[in-house]
């Protein structure tokens, strides 16, 4: 496999390539002219073309991207796949794209979760369905460019490529209060990412060579150019801190979440859960902690980082406790899961690093799955008010079975994919911060109460309500774009070992380059006296 | 999968390993086929409820825009559903019952006669120190951290693969009949085939994660199975309180294997075991390992504070209760402390805690027990007491007599919870028989049950005089030899060298004998008193149904009748020396490779040497004890004045106590959920997420669907962009020497900062 | 400069035209009304013309005089008489005094500013280098050293600028044509 | 001469700034305009002298812009007048939205 790949020269356009389908896509879905206003297109058949369109252009990529899979070398320390050309030379700013371990597996959770959320979408999406599919498709290259962006300024572009979409879907085909969600997500996800535009700007500056005029994004260079003052760091550090904090979002900042999972409608949710919060890990572990480790890693700083990510585990399961709405449980349950992401990611040892990681693929199947759930029922009843249901296991017992599990997996059952994940990142993290551990862990406990008592009151307990008694149960296109999940949620729990290994060498050389930058770093005079 | 190729290489070398092991090329090679066969009988099980059961929806749910209108017709009714339509009351075989019946037990039919191959191939290897360990792939490889999916045969573990699959089979068997009418029949199978995979997962396993997996899965199948009748608001509150409360346990496993692999690296059980052997006896480290280990197995087994949810649980079917709450799944605390021996030793601290909260729940559960009503909760209760002695034996270092229990107690506990299926199965069918909803499990429904049932009678007594330690049944030496043990060391053990709180261990583990005694009495007391009220004196069942009740089939009385058997002759498995009618202490030599170091430990490598008077008389009072009980409760209950549930007077005083389990889930509800519901939702959710962040928000932006924000604080939404935008909108006066003159200011002030900086 | 021996002349007759641009400016904004105004502005702009000149830019000069104080300044006349903006109510259109006292403060303010930002900016060791500009004026004559960089370097600028007069002519006629409803109304 | 002609370019564009901001007539407010972009042409023919011609090319740029301008500038002024019937800034607010 690998070698047929390699002959068609497929790390040489594979990428750009990856970029371009969804854009070309997306003219392809506006080209298809647009229904009258408030029509049902789903009835009225003009969503056909649109979303099959969009559904297609989804497989192709998924698809294509699956090659990376077999072309990927984990033993390869050099980027993979990397592409490179001028873009802006006045700015010091080229297109590279290339892939590490992380990112290549980010890139195919991706794709695999954009081709079911359009999938999602077929009957969910019944007006102005051709600027919903086109609009899912930018979304795609903004995702898959901040992956794959070696420039930080490209990056940049990129992130905010990625807001504007979401901005409009919240915004369009939400739910009641979508304008106030939408706006909140904007007014948040914004502020960061200006912040951290001015940090790339700095960060551009201090790495351009002797004498030169314009800066240097290149993520090489920045990384090869020398530390900044401990100042300037943790002013840089904090900019990024904010902007991906926002993203994760850690407690305190991850309000905008809840209401903007509950207004998006279901492909958004699942694409803001499964990959749009993973951009705020991704970031941290791309950019904050690597081009700035004597702040990321300043034992204040760190401590405090760590101290929010378990409050936001343990606060973020207890919410989820007391929440009347089943999506915005699943939401508070994220802030509790990417918690564990960031506890990972800062206790800085190869099992918590790579156990980050595997929460972030997992939380990315098991949470867009239960979103996927939440969407199926309340296109059927139009309510995701855990009290308005009751005892419906009887009624659809083939989605209670995928609920069940799916809700296991999330919980963290062993044999699922959840539980390696926690597990590793746990295991990872007592090593250097017991103390935090042993707090996160007992989510494990809350995460049971929160999930199994919804469960309960959704599933079983008697079926007395008359409304519930009819409804339909999952169709074939429904059972179908959730069984990969269900597979993959398996696969993960039964056999991680390819992808932990495909994503090994990277963990390994991020703890490493972190710990060894964080020593060499330049040390505040006045700190030390 | 596709592999790449180094990963094919690195599993290819991992399997070939090279260990030369007396069991390599015996049939001992096909392990992995014992936890593979349930597993495969759990998918085809499955595989037919849901297909039976699905039927799938239309491909546009959403059509109509409303919810689905119950006069529109659906294309089916739930009562078509085939495990859909779960009714406890329900009467309609499955349509695929037959074949179910068939894969069902037959798996573990085939599985019983694999273990028993290898169990044979195990004796004919001979001596075997070391354990038989298989590899088949890498589970997490991180770093310096690589979990192997990998079993370990050892003779631990051949003893737990054989009751599990041997009493297995036997409750599958009788579930055939028991389950016979359920709608749910294939689900209710596949469940309890994916918990024999569970079960197996976890005795098998060579490493703690890998036995974390076992140990979730049968507690995820222990919900499962407790909700199995789901649409009864109790059994969904039953199953999930159980995963929670197993969770808490959990818990505490998984902080004990953070700590091994922090301190150890090392997560299997050979590593472990020779991580620890590097520190000294009693070190803090291994003591707070073990205490964390016991969390988990007082979820898992039930004991003081944790045991709460396995009453509770009893609200599954019968042959469940059996199975995974008498018979194997809550004995999984006891394993692990087994198969931890080596960490045990060395932790005395942590093993006077695991005896001392053993006979706490033997005798607490026990006197719950002599005032309970339902049947089932009389042996629950009676279950978490059994459980408790299995602890004071392993905790006092007397591992084989700790598994020699547990042994006997799945042969005798499964007997009687079988014993009290078929009387419920008889009572439910008479009931269904007239249409009545009187409670099927209350013993003060039933009475004189001898007469219409003689073979259950006759087995669930010699199941009762072996629990209550009559000899010469199983249970007698089993108990026996824990007390003997619990009394041995006492005095001149690590144990007796240690103290708890102060207290010295000497003084605990005599206290806690004394507390075993006690319970012992109790059990023969609340046993005979179940015997008395179901199966004695008049029937109080109701005068059209008693023409109902009748014997149950003989799928169902056959496996009682092997597990009566086994009751009766279980004790045999290992003789005490004063009792020479066989091979004196087989079990025990047997299960030496294993915990025989870590036992010796705890006398400081001499064998315990208990003079014959003492070890006569210690019998002796336990049979004293035992016969004394169930006198008592021949002297003092009265069956004939009993009278059926719905006329029985309240209790009073202590009674009442007894009767409400001392009132301990109220008081777990009023101090711990209660509080962190309400503050989850009062302080944390509607105080700090909505109130004070969201608040900061509101300060930036406003929306008229803003609901979040209640009542006045409305009215201050936005009010920074508020003040900023009166501002704005003030300058913005669309004169234009309005903006000149801005503009020449700012132009100062940008001047200005040229010039003064 | 040119000649040597005129330097003085030149500087002289700079620093005097200086004085009068400044003082006809200031005539110009303190006038009431709009006619002499405009009048004074063209004094200003006839002085700046001459102070070119000076600057070794007679090209320039010239063009001052032609484009601004001619053409430029006389539609400004032309416009204020066609609007007869010498009518009395049109004429007090002054602000208050103390708008006067602020503008005033305002600009000295300013002055004060570009003053010390000047003698900040400027090179002390400032040495007017070999007289390009004059020497080629010398050689080639006043217009050639415009029209050098004019037709080469800034040719696109140039071209552009002719497109935006075109825009600029169509523009005002656009905007000075009256409308149907103007005469309807 | 570059000093002088630099300070005699400032105190013009003060001049021209400060009529802006106290005269109210539109039309002398445009010329204080083409007063400042005088004051800068001056700047711009003083640096020509010692930088060479560029600066006199874009003093002729200056020129062509203020001509362009006032063209459209005073037509905007007469349409103004067309409606308003008046040249008073004061009671124009047409800008505000």
């Amino acid at each position: 496999m690998r070698e047929f790949l390699l002959s068609v020269g497929f790390d040489r356009w594979i990428l750009p390539a990856l970029l371009a389908i969804p854009l070309l896509g997306a003219l392809g879905v506006m080209a298809g002219g647009r229904a009258p206003e408030g029509e049902d297109e789903v009835a009225s058949g003009a969503a056909t073309r649109p979303r099959s369109l969009a559904t297609l252009v989804f497989g192709i990529e998924f698809l294509l991207s699956l090659g990376l899979w077999w072309s990927f070398d984990p033993a390869d320390p050099s980027w993979h796949a990397r592409f490179d050309v001028a873009w802006i030379p006045s700015w010091g700013t080229r297109f590279t794209l290339g892939l590490d371990g992380i990112a290549l597996m980010m890139v195919l959770l991706t794709t695999l979760i954009m081709f079911l959320a359009s999938l999602g979408s077929w009957s969910a999406v019944r007006e102005k369905a051709s600027s919903y599919y086109a609009l899912l498709l930018v979304l795609t290259t903004g995702m898959l460019g901040v992956f794959m962006a070696l420039d930080l300024f490209l990056f940049y572009v990129m992130w905010e490529v990625m807001l504007i979409p979401m901005y409009f879907i919240i915004g369009i085909w939400g739910g009641q209060r979508r304008i106030y969600a939408s706006l909140k997500f904007f007014i948040y996800t914004m502020i960061g990412s200006l912040l951290m535009l001015v940090g790339i700007i700095y960060l551009g500056l201090a790495a351009r060579e002797p004498l030169a005029v314009a800066p240097n994004f290149s993520y090489d260079a920045i990384l090869a150019a020398p530390q900044l003052t401990p100042a300037a760091a943790l002013w840089v550090f904090g900019a990024f801190f904010l902007a991906f904090a926002v993203k994760v979002p850690m407690f305190p900042f991850h309000t905008w979440l809840p209401d903007a999972h509950v207004e998006a409608p279901t492909a958004g949710s699942v694409v803001l859960a499964a990959i749009m919060l993973k951009l705020g890990t991704f970031g941290f572990l791309r950019l904050a902690i690597p081009l700035m480790p004597g702040a990321a890693m300043h034992p204040t700083v760190r401590l405090i980082i760590l101290t929010l990510a378990v409050i936001g585990i343990v606060y973020g399961a207890l919410v989820s406790l007391v929440q009347p709405d089943f999506k915005k449980l699943v939401a508070y349950s994220s802030v509790s899961h990417l918690g564990f992401v960031m506890l990972g990611i800062f206790a800085l040892t190869v099992q918590s690093v790579q156990g980050a990681l595997m929460v972030m693929i997992n939380h990315g199947l098991s949470t867009g799955a239960l979103f996927f759930l939440i969407g199926m029922i309340y296109e059927r009843r139009h309510t995701r008010l855990i009290a308005a249901y009751g005892g419906i296991a009887r009624v659809v017992p083939m989605f209670s079975a995928i609920l069940v599990f799916v809700s296991l997996s999330s919980i963290g059952v062993p044999g699922t994919n959840g539980f390696v994940g926690e597990f590793l990142v746990l295991l990872g993290s007592y090593r250097t911060y017991p103390v935090l551990a042993v707090i996160a862990a007992t989510s494990v406990i809350i995460a049971a109460a929160y999930l199994l008592w919804a469960v309960q009151r959704i599933l079983f307990n008697p079926l007395d309500k008359a409304e519930n008694e009819h409804v339909p149960d999952l169709n074939r296109r429904e059972l179908l774009l959730l069984s990969p999940l269900l597979v993959c949620i398996v696969w993960l729990g039964v056999y991680p070992a390819p992808v932990l290994r495909r994503m090994q060498p990277a963990a390994e050389r991020f703890v490493h380059m972190v710990e060894t930058r964080a020593a060499l770093a330049p040390v505040d005079v006045e700190a030390r006296r | 999968m596709m592999l790449l190729p180094h990963e094919a290489m690195l599993a290819a070398s991992q399997l070939a390993a090279p260990a030369a092991h007396p069991l390599d090329g015996t049939v001992a090679g096909y392990v992995w086929l014992l936890p593979l066969l349930p597993l495969l009988g759990f998918l085809a099980n499955g595989l037919l409820s849901v297909t039976s059961a699905a039927h799938f929806g239309p491909a546009d749910p959403g059509a109509g825009h409303g919810p689905a209108h119950p006069s529109s017709p659906a294309p089916h009714a739930p009562s078509d559903h085939g495990a859909a339509g779960d009714d406890h009351h329900a009467v309609a075989r499955h349509r695929h019952a037959s074949l179910v019946s068939l894969i069902g037990p037959g798996v573990l039919v085939v599985a019983f006669g694999l273990a028993l191959a290898i169990f044979f191939a195990m004796q004919g290897a001979g001596e075997m120190k070391a354990p038989f360990i298989q590899r088949y792939f890498s589970w997490m490889p991180v770093g310096d951290l690589n979990i192997d999916v990998a079993f370990q045969l050892d003779q631990l573990s051949m003893l737990m693969v054989l009751i599990i699959t041997g009493v297995g089979m036997l409750i599958l068997l009788f579930s055939v009949g028991y389950m016979r009418d359920d709608p749910g029949y294939p689900r209710y199978f596949a469940y309890l085939n994916l918990f024999v995979f569970f079960m197996l997962v976890l005795v098998l396993g060579s490493s703690y994660p890998l036995m974390f997996i076992g140990w979730e899965g049968v507690g995820l199948c222990s919900y499962l199975l407790i909700g199995f009748w789901f649409s009864e608001k109790a059994n969904a509150d039953a199953g999930k309180k159980a995963f929670i409360v197993n969770r808490i346990g959990d818990f505490g496993f998984l902080v004990a294997m953070f700590m091994m692999f922090a301190n150890f690296g090392a997560l299997d059980f050979t590593g472990v075991a020779a991580g620890a052997s590097q520190l000294g006896l009693g070190s803090v480290l291994v003591t707070a390992i073990c205490l964390f280990l016991f969390l988990g197995c007082a979820g898992k087994s039930a004991q003081i504070p944790l045991y709460v949810w396995l009453p509770d649980a009893m609200a599954g079917p019968t042959p469940v209760s059996a199975l995974i709450h008498a018979a194997t799944m809550v004995t999984a605390g006891v394993y692990l402390i087994a198969r931890s021996n080596i960490l045990f030793s060395l932790a005395p601290v942590a093993c006077l805690v695991v005896v001392l909260i053993g006979a706490l729940t033997a005798i607490f559960a026990a006197s719950i027990g002599l005032k309970q009503w339902d049947i089932k909760k009389v042996l629950a209760y009676s279950t978490v007491s059994q459980l408790g002695y299995m602890f004071m034996g392993v905790g006092s270092g007397a591992y084989a007599a700790g598994m020699f229990h547990l042994m006997t107690h799945a042969f005798f506990k499964a007997l009687l919870f079988l014993g009290s299926g078929s009387v419920i199965y008889a009572m439910h069918a008479a009931y269904h028989h007239t249409g009545s909803h009187d409670d099927a499990q209350d013993m003060r429904n039933m009475g004189g049950m001898r007469k219409y049932m003689p073979i259950t009678w006759g087995l669930m007594w010699i199941a009762t005089l072996a629990i209550s330690g009559i000899p010469p049944f199983a249970g007698f030496f089993s108990k026996d030899e824990i007390l003997g043990a619990v009394h041995a060391r006492h005095a001149g053990s690590t144990l007796d060298g240690a103290s708890l709180l102060g207290v010295p261990g000497g003084a605990i583990m005599m206290f806690c004998y004394v507390l075993g005694l006690a319970a012992a009495f109790m059990t023969a007391v609340y046993m005979t008193r179940m015997m008395l009220y179901t199966f004695h004196g008049p029937n109080r069942t109701g005068d059209r149904e008693r023409d109902h009740l009748h014997e149950a089939p003989w799928i169902m009385t056959g496996p009682l009748v092997v597990l009566g058997a086994l009751s009766a002759v279980g004790g045999w498995f290992n003789l005490p020396s004063f009792f020479p009618a066989g091979r004196v202490g087989a079990l025990e030599h047997w299960l030496d490779p294993v915990v025989g170091d870590g036992a010796l430990r705890f006398t400081n490598g001499a064998p315990v040497e208990v003079p014959a008077s003492t070890e006569y008389l210690l019998v002796g009072i336990a049979i004293a004890i035992a016969v004394a009980g169930i006198a008592l409760a021949f002297v003092r209950l009265k069956p004939a004045t009993l009278v059926p549930k719905t006329d029985a007077p309240a209790e009073h005083g202590f009674e009442r106590v007894l009767a409400n389990k001392y009132f301990v889930d109220e008081i777990y509800d009023a101090t711990i959920v209660e509080p962190v519901v309400a503050t989850s939702r009062g302080l944390l959710w509607r105080g700090i997420d909505v109130g004070l962040i969201d608040g900061f928000t509101r300060l930036l932006i406003q929306s008229k669907d803003d609901d979040s924000a209640p009542g006045s604080s409305v009215q201050m939404g936005g009010l920074l962009t508020r003040a900023v935008g009166l501002v704005g909108s003030t300058l913005q006066s669309g004169r234009v020497g309005t903006y000149a003159w801005v503009l020449v200011v700012g132009m100062l002030f940008v001047l200005g900062a040229f010039t003064f900086r | 400069m040119p000649h040597n021996n005129l330097q003085l002349f030149y500087v002289a007759n700079f620093y005097l035209f200086g004085l009068i641009a400044i003082a006809s400016a200031v005539a110009f904004v303190t006038r009431k009304s709009p006619v002499s105004a405009a009048l004074w502005l063209v004094s200003t702009m006839s002085a700046l013309a001459a102070m070119y000149v000076m600057l070794d830019a007679p090209f320039i000069g010239v063009m001052q005089v032609l484009v601004y104080a001619g053409a430029i300044m006389v539609v400004f006349l032309f416009v204020i008489m066609l609007l007869n903006l010498g009518h009395p109510s049109e004429i007090a259109d002054a602000r208050g005094i103390w708008w006067k006292l602020a503008g005033g403060l305002v600009g000295l303010a300013l002055l004060a500013q570009i003053f010390a930002l000047t003698r900040a900016r400027l090179p002390e060791a400032l040495v007017l280098p070999e007289n390009t500009v004059a020497d080629q004026i010398v050689r080639t004559g006043a217009i050639a050293p415009l029209a050098g960089p004019l037709f080469h370097e800034y040719l696109l600028a140039f071209e552009v600028t002719s497109v935006l007069l075109l825009a600029a002519v169509v523009g005002a006629v656009v905007l000075g044509k009256r409308k149907d409803r103007d005469y309807a109304r | 001469m570059l000093a002088e002609s630099l300070f005699f370019s400032a105190v013009l564009f003060t001049v021209g700034v400060v009529g802006v901001l106290t005269r109210r007539n539109a039309i002398i407010i445009f010329m204080c305009v083409e007063l400042m972009l005088n004051a800068v042409n001056l700047s711009f023919v003083a640096f020509a002298q010692v930088y060479g011609a560029s600066g006199q090319v874009f003093v002729f740029f200056v020129m062509t812009v203020a001509a362009a301008e006032a063209a459209v500038g005073l037509a905007i002024i007469i349409a103004l007048f067309r409606h308003r019937h008046t040249v008073n800034l004061s009671n124009i607010n047409l800008l505000k939205g």
